[in-house]
């Protein structure tokens, strides 16, 4: 099947933070596509970078935080920003946040303001994009709020966000990241403080989006289940690097990168046999600023062999778009070196 | 046993090397320890007998002999305020550690039994707080009288509210924790539940409450003597070295008499405080 | 809500008579007996008429008839008669209240503009030199006795600069209310400073606190601008608790501040309760703390009352 | 460029602020800001006399000489005493009016010393002499609604006393007589809070145009005034923080001070003249020997401890040390400048050797700590005390000093709780100063108990005028002085008047501050 428009090109990205006195590597080379009507999945254990990426992206790095290479295109409609030229805070990148790229964050309880109600904070956005009039503007928010599922739309814009749910208050936010109908939509670990069946709610009300108005979305989760159900297309990242990035179903059949497997034998899934044990990885992970050659699972890796622990380990596509960044591929069509 | 102990240091390690690593909360301490030394070992330090009255060189502007020249009766400014600081010092010291004693001790009780007591002990540190500070420190001069223990007593009388509603708002968040439940559970008495499980999680604020009370009651102690109700006028201290600035003709002609020592003051506290500050970041686990 | 706010507003009440008692109370045990305070110790004034003196004000009454006495003219409106001074006191408040009112007004002016502003201007330039700055501006202003660095000002813009008068308020030859502005410069200068140094460490952290929020976040995804994001979203938020700081300082527009007063020789409520208190007149203390501590009440009571209006979770929850 | 553009404008805009004042053509007289002064009301005049705006404000029925030791004639044209000196006969004057205009009659002067003697603050040179007019107790108790012993016929006031009182004359010579018209329904009590105070009317050479509470108050020459016409056009009182920037600002003309850091200061101001003043303005040490039933104070009782006391402190050089220029050393309540004085008193120079001796006979308790007290607020006293406290710790006397935490009043005669208190007396004459040794003293005998060793001498003082007499009734009362040592006397203190003479021209004959005396004011005139 034919794949969508790439909306979004992130090439060899790298971000530095600078805690104290010293500069720590976060991202090393980060680089994905992000495709319209199609679900890109990051996984990866807490603290591998995941977050960092789409901040980078969306240039809402903190004080510390800044970008040191790489590049980050956005395509719209024929268009192409160069996001890491842009100053973060400036005109033309602020045009493009909230108005093109979406975003939805991880703890809806603190995402919304306490202090103001729930419609204004949706019209916020809308209002900062596009010269509408107050009621034209209610009327899309009234419209958008049925669409996302919150009952009595035109009395609840009016409510403050400690009398909303968790699964409410995170329908809110997808009202506040979409009601400009931006193509992209980046969802920061948006179900993780939810429980499962609100859960499954809001991934099925983003698989309509993406679906009905053929949007990008990139679901950053370390919930593997989830990637099954909605992803199209997984990247595996591990300490900064993507280790392993393909279409869903052939890294779920075929997982190549020794973290991959080890990271899919840790997760319980639903066929899996009464008697087999859940397996973990030897070790914990390393702080940034230990590793700073070779493959930074080497001393974590059952496969390890010398080549891992120096120079640099090249990306190898093992079949059509499933790229691997492992010593063990050598054999395969080498990509040029990020 | 061993294990626990390392980690209880690498604990007080930790916040020391993060404290060291704010620069002025380890000027702060630096200066605030050696001036009290200073204090302490005066007699070391400044060969002058503070109260010793010499009509051959009244009102000599600083010079080698005396550092920070003489005052109207030709006594050493310089030794003055260093036996000066070890009243004020003691008096600031003991009045806001006191303080500190009291409220964990009426913060505990009243955080933890609830109920009566809690709403007597929290109407009356109401009371004491409606009163504005100087007017009660007035009227417990005027009922009290002058004295060292004197103004120790309305120091920590004014002093236990702040850390009573501490401990009382870290008690009743506490309560409800777990670790209460189970220490029940084990028939853990109340009262050592009280002192050794919660109260220990209260001493880092408390430990920043005290340090500033400590700068404020050094102020309020030279602003009581500036008014010449603060300790009986012969005995030496900050304040009392300052209430000679009081006349325009002082400020006027013998700098020396309030410079000094208002620097002296304001440098004592001023170093407390930002000890105070960086108490505050290193024990304040967000930062 | 009503009803929450009517009931803290009658809890004042019984809170304003049981200050009044203690005070009296504490009064009675100053070993200061106002009438002899009416007799200079170094004129042979011993005259027994100041014992029939004592009688006629009824000061040899128990305490807790002259308390019932004191209670039943100020409820009448009566405040009550200076014992040294023989003045009305409601006169007198009269008089020295514009005094206090208007450096105190002008200190708070002061030190909400700086406070606040510099307090959100080094809690958003963090760790810049600006937050440097306003750190030790902040600590310092707390650091210093008032009166030393009144003593400071007097010196260099009284006397070596001869800018501004010595201290007091009114001289003669001012006619209009601008003629004692200089008058005003220094005290109110002294006291806003020390308030502002408070206010500044407050709104500063509560600013901070307040930046970390994850709404935060949310609003730049919005890609709105910096400064709507600093004022719209991170300030509105800490306006609640600087207001609560805010509303604890009314008080000192009513009662002045004793040190201030003290050293500037302005003629305020301050002055009036140094004076009440060192003659023990305690028709004076009575009037000026019960007139404080109504303030500080109400000041608690309008605390309530902000955070109510700006924290829309309070306000529906009662 | 912009910027200082606009700290160019605030500065020149505080400088003008600063100098609005311009001098009027007046005489500028000085209160100080702290207490209640002029807070309300003006003071009334019947506890301190002295305040020039006093003097020139309200006339007594006779008026004395800067020296205070002769009077002239003022609201009365003269007087008889009779051969008994038991009957005063005083014609008033026919032309003084007070300000309103109504006439000064016989019936002001007896309203105002049937007030006096009711009033609760008075000075008691005033009840001294009033409280022997004969039924002067039953008025005061109320049995009788008027003064038996003093009654007037038209012009003329008959006064006749119970005993003979030596300073009478010189004691009516201060006392200031009140309007009857403005005054009569004040109870006499609450005399000094009157409102009539908040616009007071008097009779004498000036009257009051306008009073600002708590800033300044300006008086006017009367025009209805019966004496010579004063040249200076106008009197303004105003209170201010500093005499000093005051003088350096051409706020102020006149000015008496004893403190010594003021002196020092307006001594270097161009265009100020100092006139010192001796006065009979006493500092002394006033000791808790025993209460008024013979309870002795052990560690003060014995009379030698109190005379090593007087040896054990260097008050020459205290008085050098503190206070040079203005401090006389006294050793007898009699100042040594006076012909009266007993040459051959003890005069005790500092012997801390002979001081130990007595200490050692007396046997002195030195494990317990001397109570030193006093009251005044200024630093030179406190300096003084705790000077006091080193010369008694080199003889070995432990003491701890404080300030009065009460008024004086009730911590000296009531409380007592010290042994040795530091006390001031501004005496009218040596009766004041005796008086305090006689057992009718309702204050002292609380601390010198009621022996009355005194009482004989004390009260054929108050009873002689002869100049002679007085002198040899003098010297027996300092020779029991120094036998007893109830009190120890330190020193009198000078007081020093201050005139801008580059713009005042006064007659340059300056008499004791805290009292009435003429001032000659119809020949001042400004520049």
């Amino acid at each position: 099947m034919g794949r969508g428009e790439i909306i979004l090109d992130v090439r060899n990205l790298r971000t530095h933070f600078r805690v104290g006195s010293d500069d720590l590597s976060i991202l090393r080379g980060v680089s994905f596509t992000a495709r319209q009507g199609e679900t890109l999945a990051i996984v990866g254990e807490s603290g591998c970078g995941k977050s960092v990426t789409v901040h980078s992206v969306m240039r809402l790095l903190p004080k510390n935080g800044r970008l040191t290479g790489g590049q980050i295109l956005f395509h719209d409609n024929g268009r192409t920003f160069e996001l890491h030229k842009l100053e973060p805070f400036g005109k033309e990148m602020r045009s493009i946040r909230g108005r093109k790229i979406g975003m939805i964050f991880q703890d809806p309880m603190a995402s919304l303001n306490p202090v103001y109600k729930v419609g204004d904070q949706v019209a916020e956005n809308l209002l900062q994009h596009f010269k509408l009039t107050k009621h034209e503007a209610q009327r899309r928010i009234v419209e958008m709020f049925a669409s996302l599922g919150i009952p009595e739309p035109e009395r609840r814009i009016l409510d403050y966000p400690h009398q909303f749910s968790g699964g409410m208050k995170q329908r809110v936010m997808i009202a506040i990241a979409m009601i400009c109908n931006p193509d992209l939509l980046i969802a920061d670990e948006p179900t993780t403080a939810l429980d499962v069946t609100i859960q499954a709610q809001i991934m099925e009300l983003m698989g309509k989006l993406k679906k009905e108005q053929n949007k990008a979305v990139i679901l950053i989760t370390h919930n593997m289940g989830l990637v099954a159900e909605t992803a199209d297309e997984v990247a595996v990242m591990y300490m900064g690097r993507i280790v392993e990035r393909g279409l869903v179903e052939r890294i779920f059949h075929n997982p190549s990168h020794p973290y991959t497997r080890a990271l899919l034998r840790s997760v319980p899934v639903l066929d899996h046999g009464k008697t087999e044990r859940l397996e973990t990885i030897r070790g914990a992970t390393p702080s940034p600023a230990e590793c700073v050659t070779g493959c930074e699972f080497a001393n974590r890796c059952d496969f390890m062999t010398p080549k891992c622990r120096s120079g640099i380990i090249s990306a190898y596509e093992i079949e059509n778009g499933h790229l691997v960044r492992c010593v063990l591929f050598e054999g395969a069509k080498e990509l040029p070196n990020e | 046993m061993a294990q626990q102990k390392i980690k209880k240091s690498s604990l007080a390690l930790r916040s020391w090397k993060k404290l060291v690593r704010n620069k002025l909360a380890m000027l702060g301490v630096i200066v605030s320890t050696l001036m009290i030394f200073a204090s302490i070992f005066a007699n070391f330090i400044t060969p002058y007998d503070p109260s010793k009255i010499d009509f051959t060189n009244m009102a000599k502007p600083p010079s080698w002999e005396h550092l920070m020249g003489t005052d109207k009766m030709g006594r050493d400014v310089f030794s003055q305020v260093l036996y000066g600081g070890r009243v004020s010092i003691y008096v600031s010291v003991v009045g806001a550690v006191l303080g500190s004693i009291i409220g964990m001790i009426l913060g505990g009780l009243a955080g933890w039994f609830g109920g009566k007591i809690d709403l007597i002990l929290v109407r009356t540190s109401e009371v004491f707080l409606t009163f504005p500070n100087m007017m009660l420190v007035l009227i417990l001069v005027a009922f009290v009288g002058q004295g060292i223990n004197n103004l120790i007593f309305i120091f920590f009388i004014t002093g236990w509210m702040t850390p009573f509603r501490m401990v009382r708002n870290e008690f009743l968040s506490l309560r409800e924790e777990t670790y209460v439940e189970v220490c029940k559970a084990f028939g853990i008495s109340n009262l050592s539940i009280i002192f050794r499980h919660i109260l220990p999680n209260t001493t880092s604020p408390i430990m920043v409450a005290t340090t500033i009370n400590i700068a404020n009651y050094i102020l309020q102690e030279a602003a009581l003597s500036f008014l010449g109700l603060g300790v009986p006028v012969t005995v030496p201290t900050w304040g009392n070295i300052m209430n000679a600035a009081k006349s325009i003709e002082v400020i006027r002609n013998y700098w020396w008499l309030w410079l000094f020592p208002g620097l002296v003051i304001s440098v004592f506290v001023l170093a407390a405080n930002f000890a105070g500050d960086g108490l505050r970041d290193v024990l304040d686990p967000r930062q | 809500m009503l009803y929450y706010f009517i009931r803290k507003l009658l809890a004042i009440i019984p809170m304003l008579l049981l200050i009044s008692l203690i005070v009296f109370v504490a009064i009675q045990f100053s070993p200061i007996d106002p009438i002899n305070y009416l007799a200079s110790p170094d004129m042979t004034a011993n005259s027994p008429n100041l014992q029939a003196l004592r009688q006629l004000l009824g000061l040899n009454d128990p305490i807790y008839i002259r308390y019932i006495r004191w209670l039943g003219n100020v409820l009448h409106g009566d405040f009550g008669y200076s014992i040294v001074d023989g003045s009305s006191i409601s006169k007198l408040i009269a008089m020295k209240l514009p005094a206090t009112f208007e450096i105190s007004l002008a200190a708070l002016i002061i030190s909400t503009i700086f406070g606040i502003g510099i307090g959100i201007l080094s809690a958003i330039k963090q760790n810049t030199i600006i937050d440097y700055l306003g750190r030790i501006i902040g600590v310092i202003g707390i650091s210093i006795p008032q009166f030393f660095f009144g003593i400071i000002l007097i010196q260099f813009f009284s006397i070596k600069l001869g800018w501004l008068p010595v201290g007091g308020r009114i001289e003669l030859g001012y006619r209009t209310w601008w003629d004692h502005v200089p008058n005003m410069i220094l005290p109110s200068l002294a006291l806003g400073v020390s308030m502002t140094a408070a206010l500044l460490r407050y709104a500063r952290n509560s600013m901070l606190d307040v930046m970390t929020k994850d709404y935060i976040k949310t609003a730049r995804s919005k890609g709105i601008p910096e400064w709507k994001v600093y004022i719209k979203h991170a300030f509105r938020n800490a306006l609640g608790p600087t207001l609560v700081i805010l509303a604890f300082r009314l008080p000192i527009l009513i009662g002045g501040s004793v040190m201030i007063e003290a050293v500037f020789s302005w003629p305020g409520i301050g002055a009036i309760i140094l004076q009440g208190v060192s003659s023990s007149d305690y028709p004076v203390i009575m009037m000026t703390t019960m007139m404080i501590a109504t303030a500080m009440l109400i000041a608690s009571f309008l605390v309530d009352l902000i955070m109510a209006l700006l924290d829309p979770r309070i306000r529906f929850d009662r | 460029m912009k910027k200082n553009r606009i700290v160019l404008a605030a500065a020149i805009l505080f400088v003008v602020a600063g100098t609005a004042f311009t001098a009027e053509n007046a005489l500028y007289l000085f209160i100080p800001t702290t207490g209640a002064t002029m807070t309300t009301k003006l003071d009334h005049p019947w506890v301190n006399r002295g305040d020039l705006w006093k003097v020139l404000m309200f006339r007594s029925l006779f008026l004395p000489d800067p020296t205070l030791t002769t009077v002239s004639s003022d609201l009365a044209s003269s007087y008889r005493i009779s051969s008994d000196g038991l009957t005063y006969t005083i014609t008033m004057k026919k032309g003084p009016t007070w300000h309103d205009g109504t006439p000064v009659t016989a019936d002001d002067v007896i309203f105002s010393v049937q007030t006096a003697l009711k009033a609760a603050q008075v000075n008691a040179i005033y009840t001294g002499v009033f409280s022997h007019i004969i039924g002067a107790a039953d008025y005061i108790s109320g049995k009788t609604s008027s003064l038996s012993g003093l009654t007037a016929n038209g012009d003329v006031v008959t006064m006749k006393l119970d005993t003979k009182v030596g300073n009478a004359i010189n004691v009516l010579g201060q006392f200031a007589i009140m309007p009857k018209h403005l005054l009569k329904d004040v109870n006499p009590l609450e005399f000094q809070n009157a409102s009539f105070w908040t616009h007071p009317v008097g009779n004498g050479m000036y009257k009051l145009q306008e009073f600002n509470p708590g800033n300044y108050a300006v008086f006017v020459p009367y025009e209805k005034y019966d004496g010579p016409k004063p040249k200076i056009p106008k009197i303004i009182l105003t209170a201010m923080t500093d005499p000093i920037s005051a003088a350096q600002a051409g706020k102020l003309d006149l000015y008496n001070t004893n403190a010594t850091d003021q002196i020092s200061e307006l001594k270097k101001i161009k265009g100020f003249t100092s006139y010192p003043v001796d006065i009979t303005f006493y500092r002394y040490f006033v000791i808790n020997i025993k209460d008024e039933n013979g309870v002795p104070n052990k560690a003060m009782a014995d009379v030698r401890i109190r005379k090593a006391l007087m040896y054990a402190i260097d008050f020459k050089a205290l008085a050098e040390g503190l206070y040079p220029g203005l401090a006389r050393q006294i050793y007898t309540g009699v100042p040594t400048s006076f012909s009266a004085y007993d040459k051959d008193a003890e005069q005790y120079n500092y012997n801390p050797e002979r001081a130990k001796q007595l200490l050692k006979e007396a046997n002195f308790d030195f494990s317990k700590t001397l109570r030193l007290r006093f009251y005044y607020g200024d630093q030179t006293s406190i300096n003084f005390m705790t000077a006091v406290a080193q010369y008694l710790a080199q003889v070995g006397i432990k003491t701890d000093v404080q300030k009065f935490q009460g008024d004086a009043t009730t911590e000296l005669y009531k409380v007592k709780d010290y042994d040795i208190a530091l006390k001031g007396l501004s005496a009218f004459g040596f009766e004041e100063w005796y008086g305090e040794y006689a057992s009718d003293n309702s204050n002292f005998i609380n601390i010198m108990g009621k022996d009355g060793y005194f009482d004989l001498k004390v009260n054929e003082l108050r009873a002689t005028t002869d100049p002679t007499k007085r002198a040899q009734i003098l010297l027996d009362l300092q020779r029991l002085e120094q036998k007893y040592l109830y009190k120890l006397p330190i020193y009198t203190m000078q007081n020093i008047f201050f005139v801008n003479t580059a713009k005042v021209k006064t007659t340059g004959v300056f008499g004791n501050p805290w009292f009435n005396w003429d001032y000659k004011f119809a020949d001042w005139e400004l520049k």
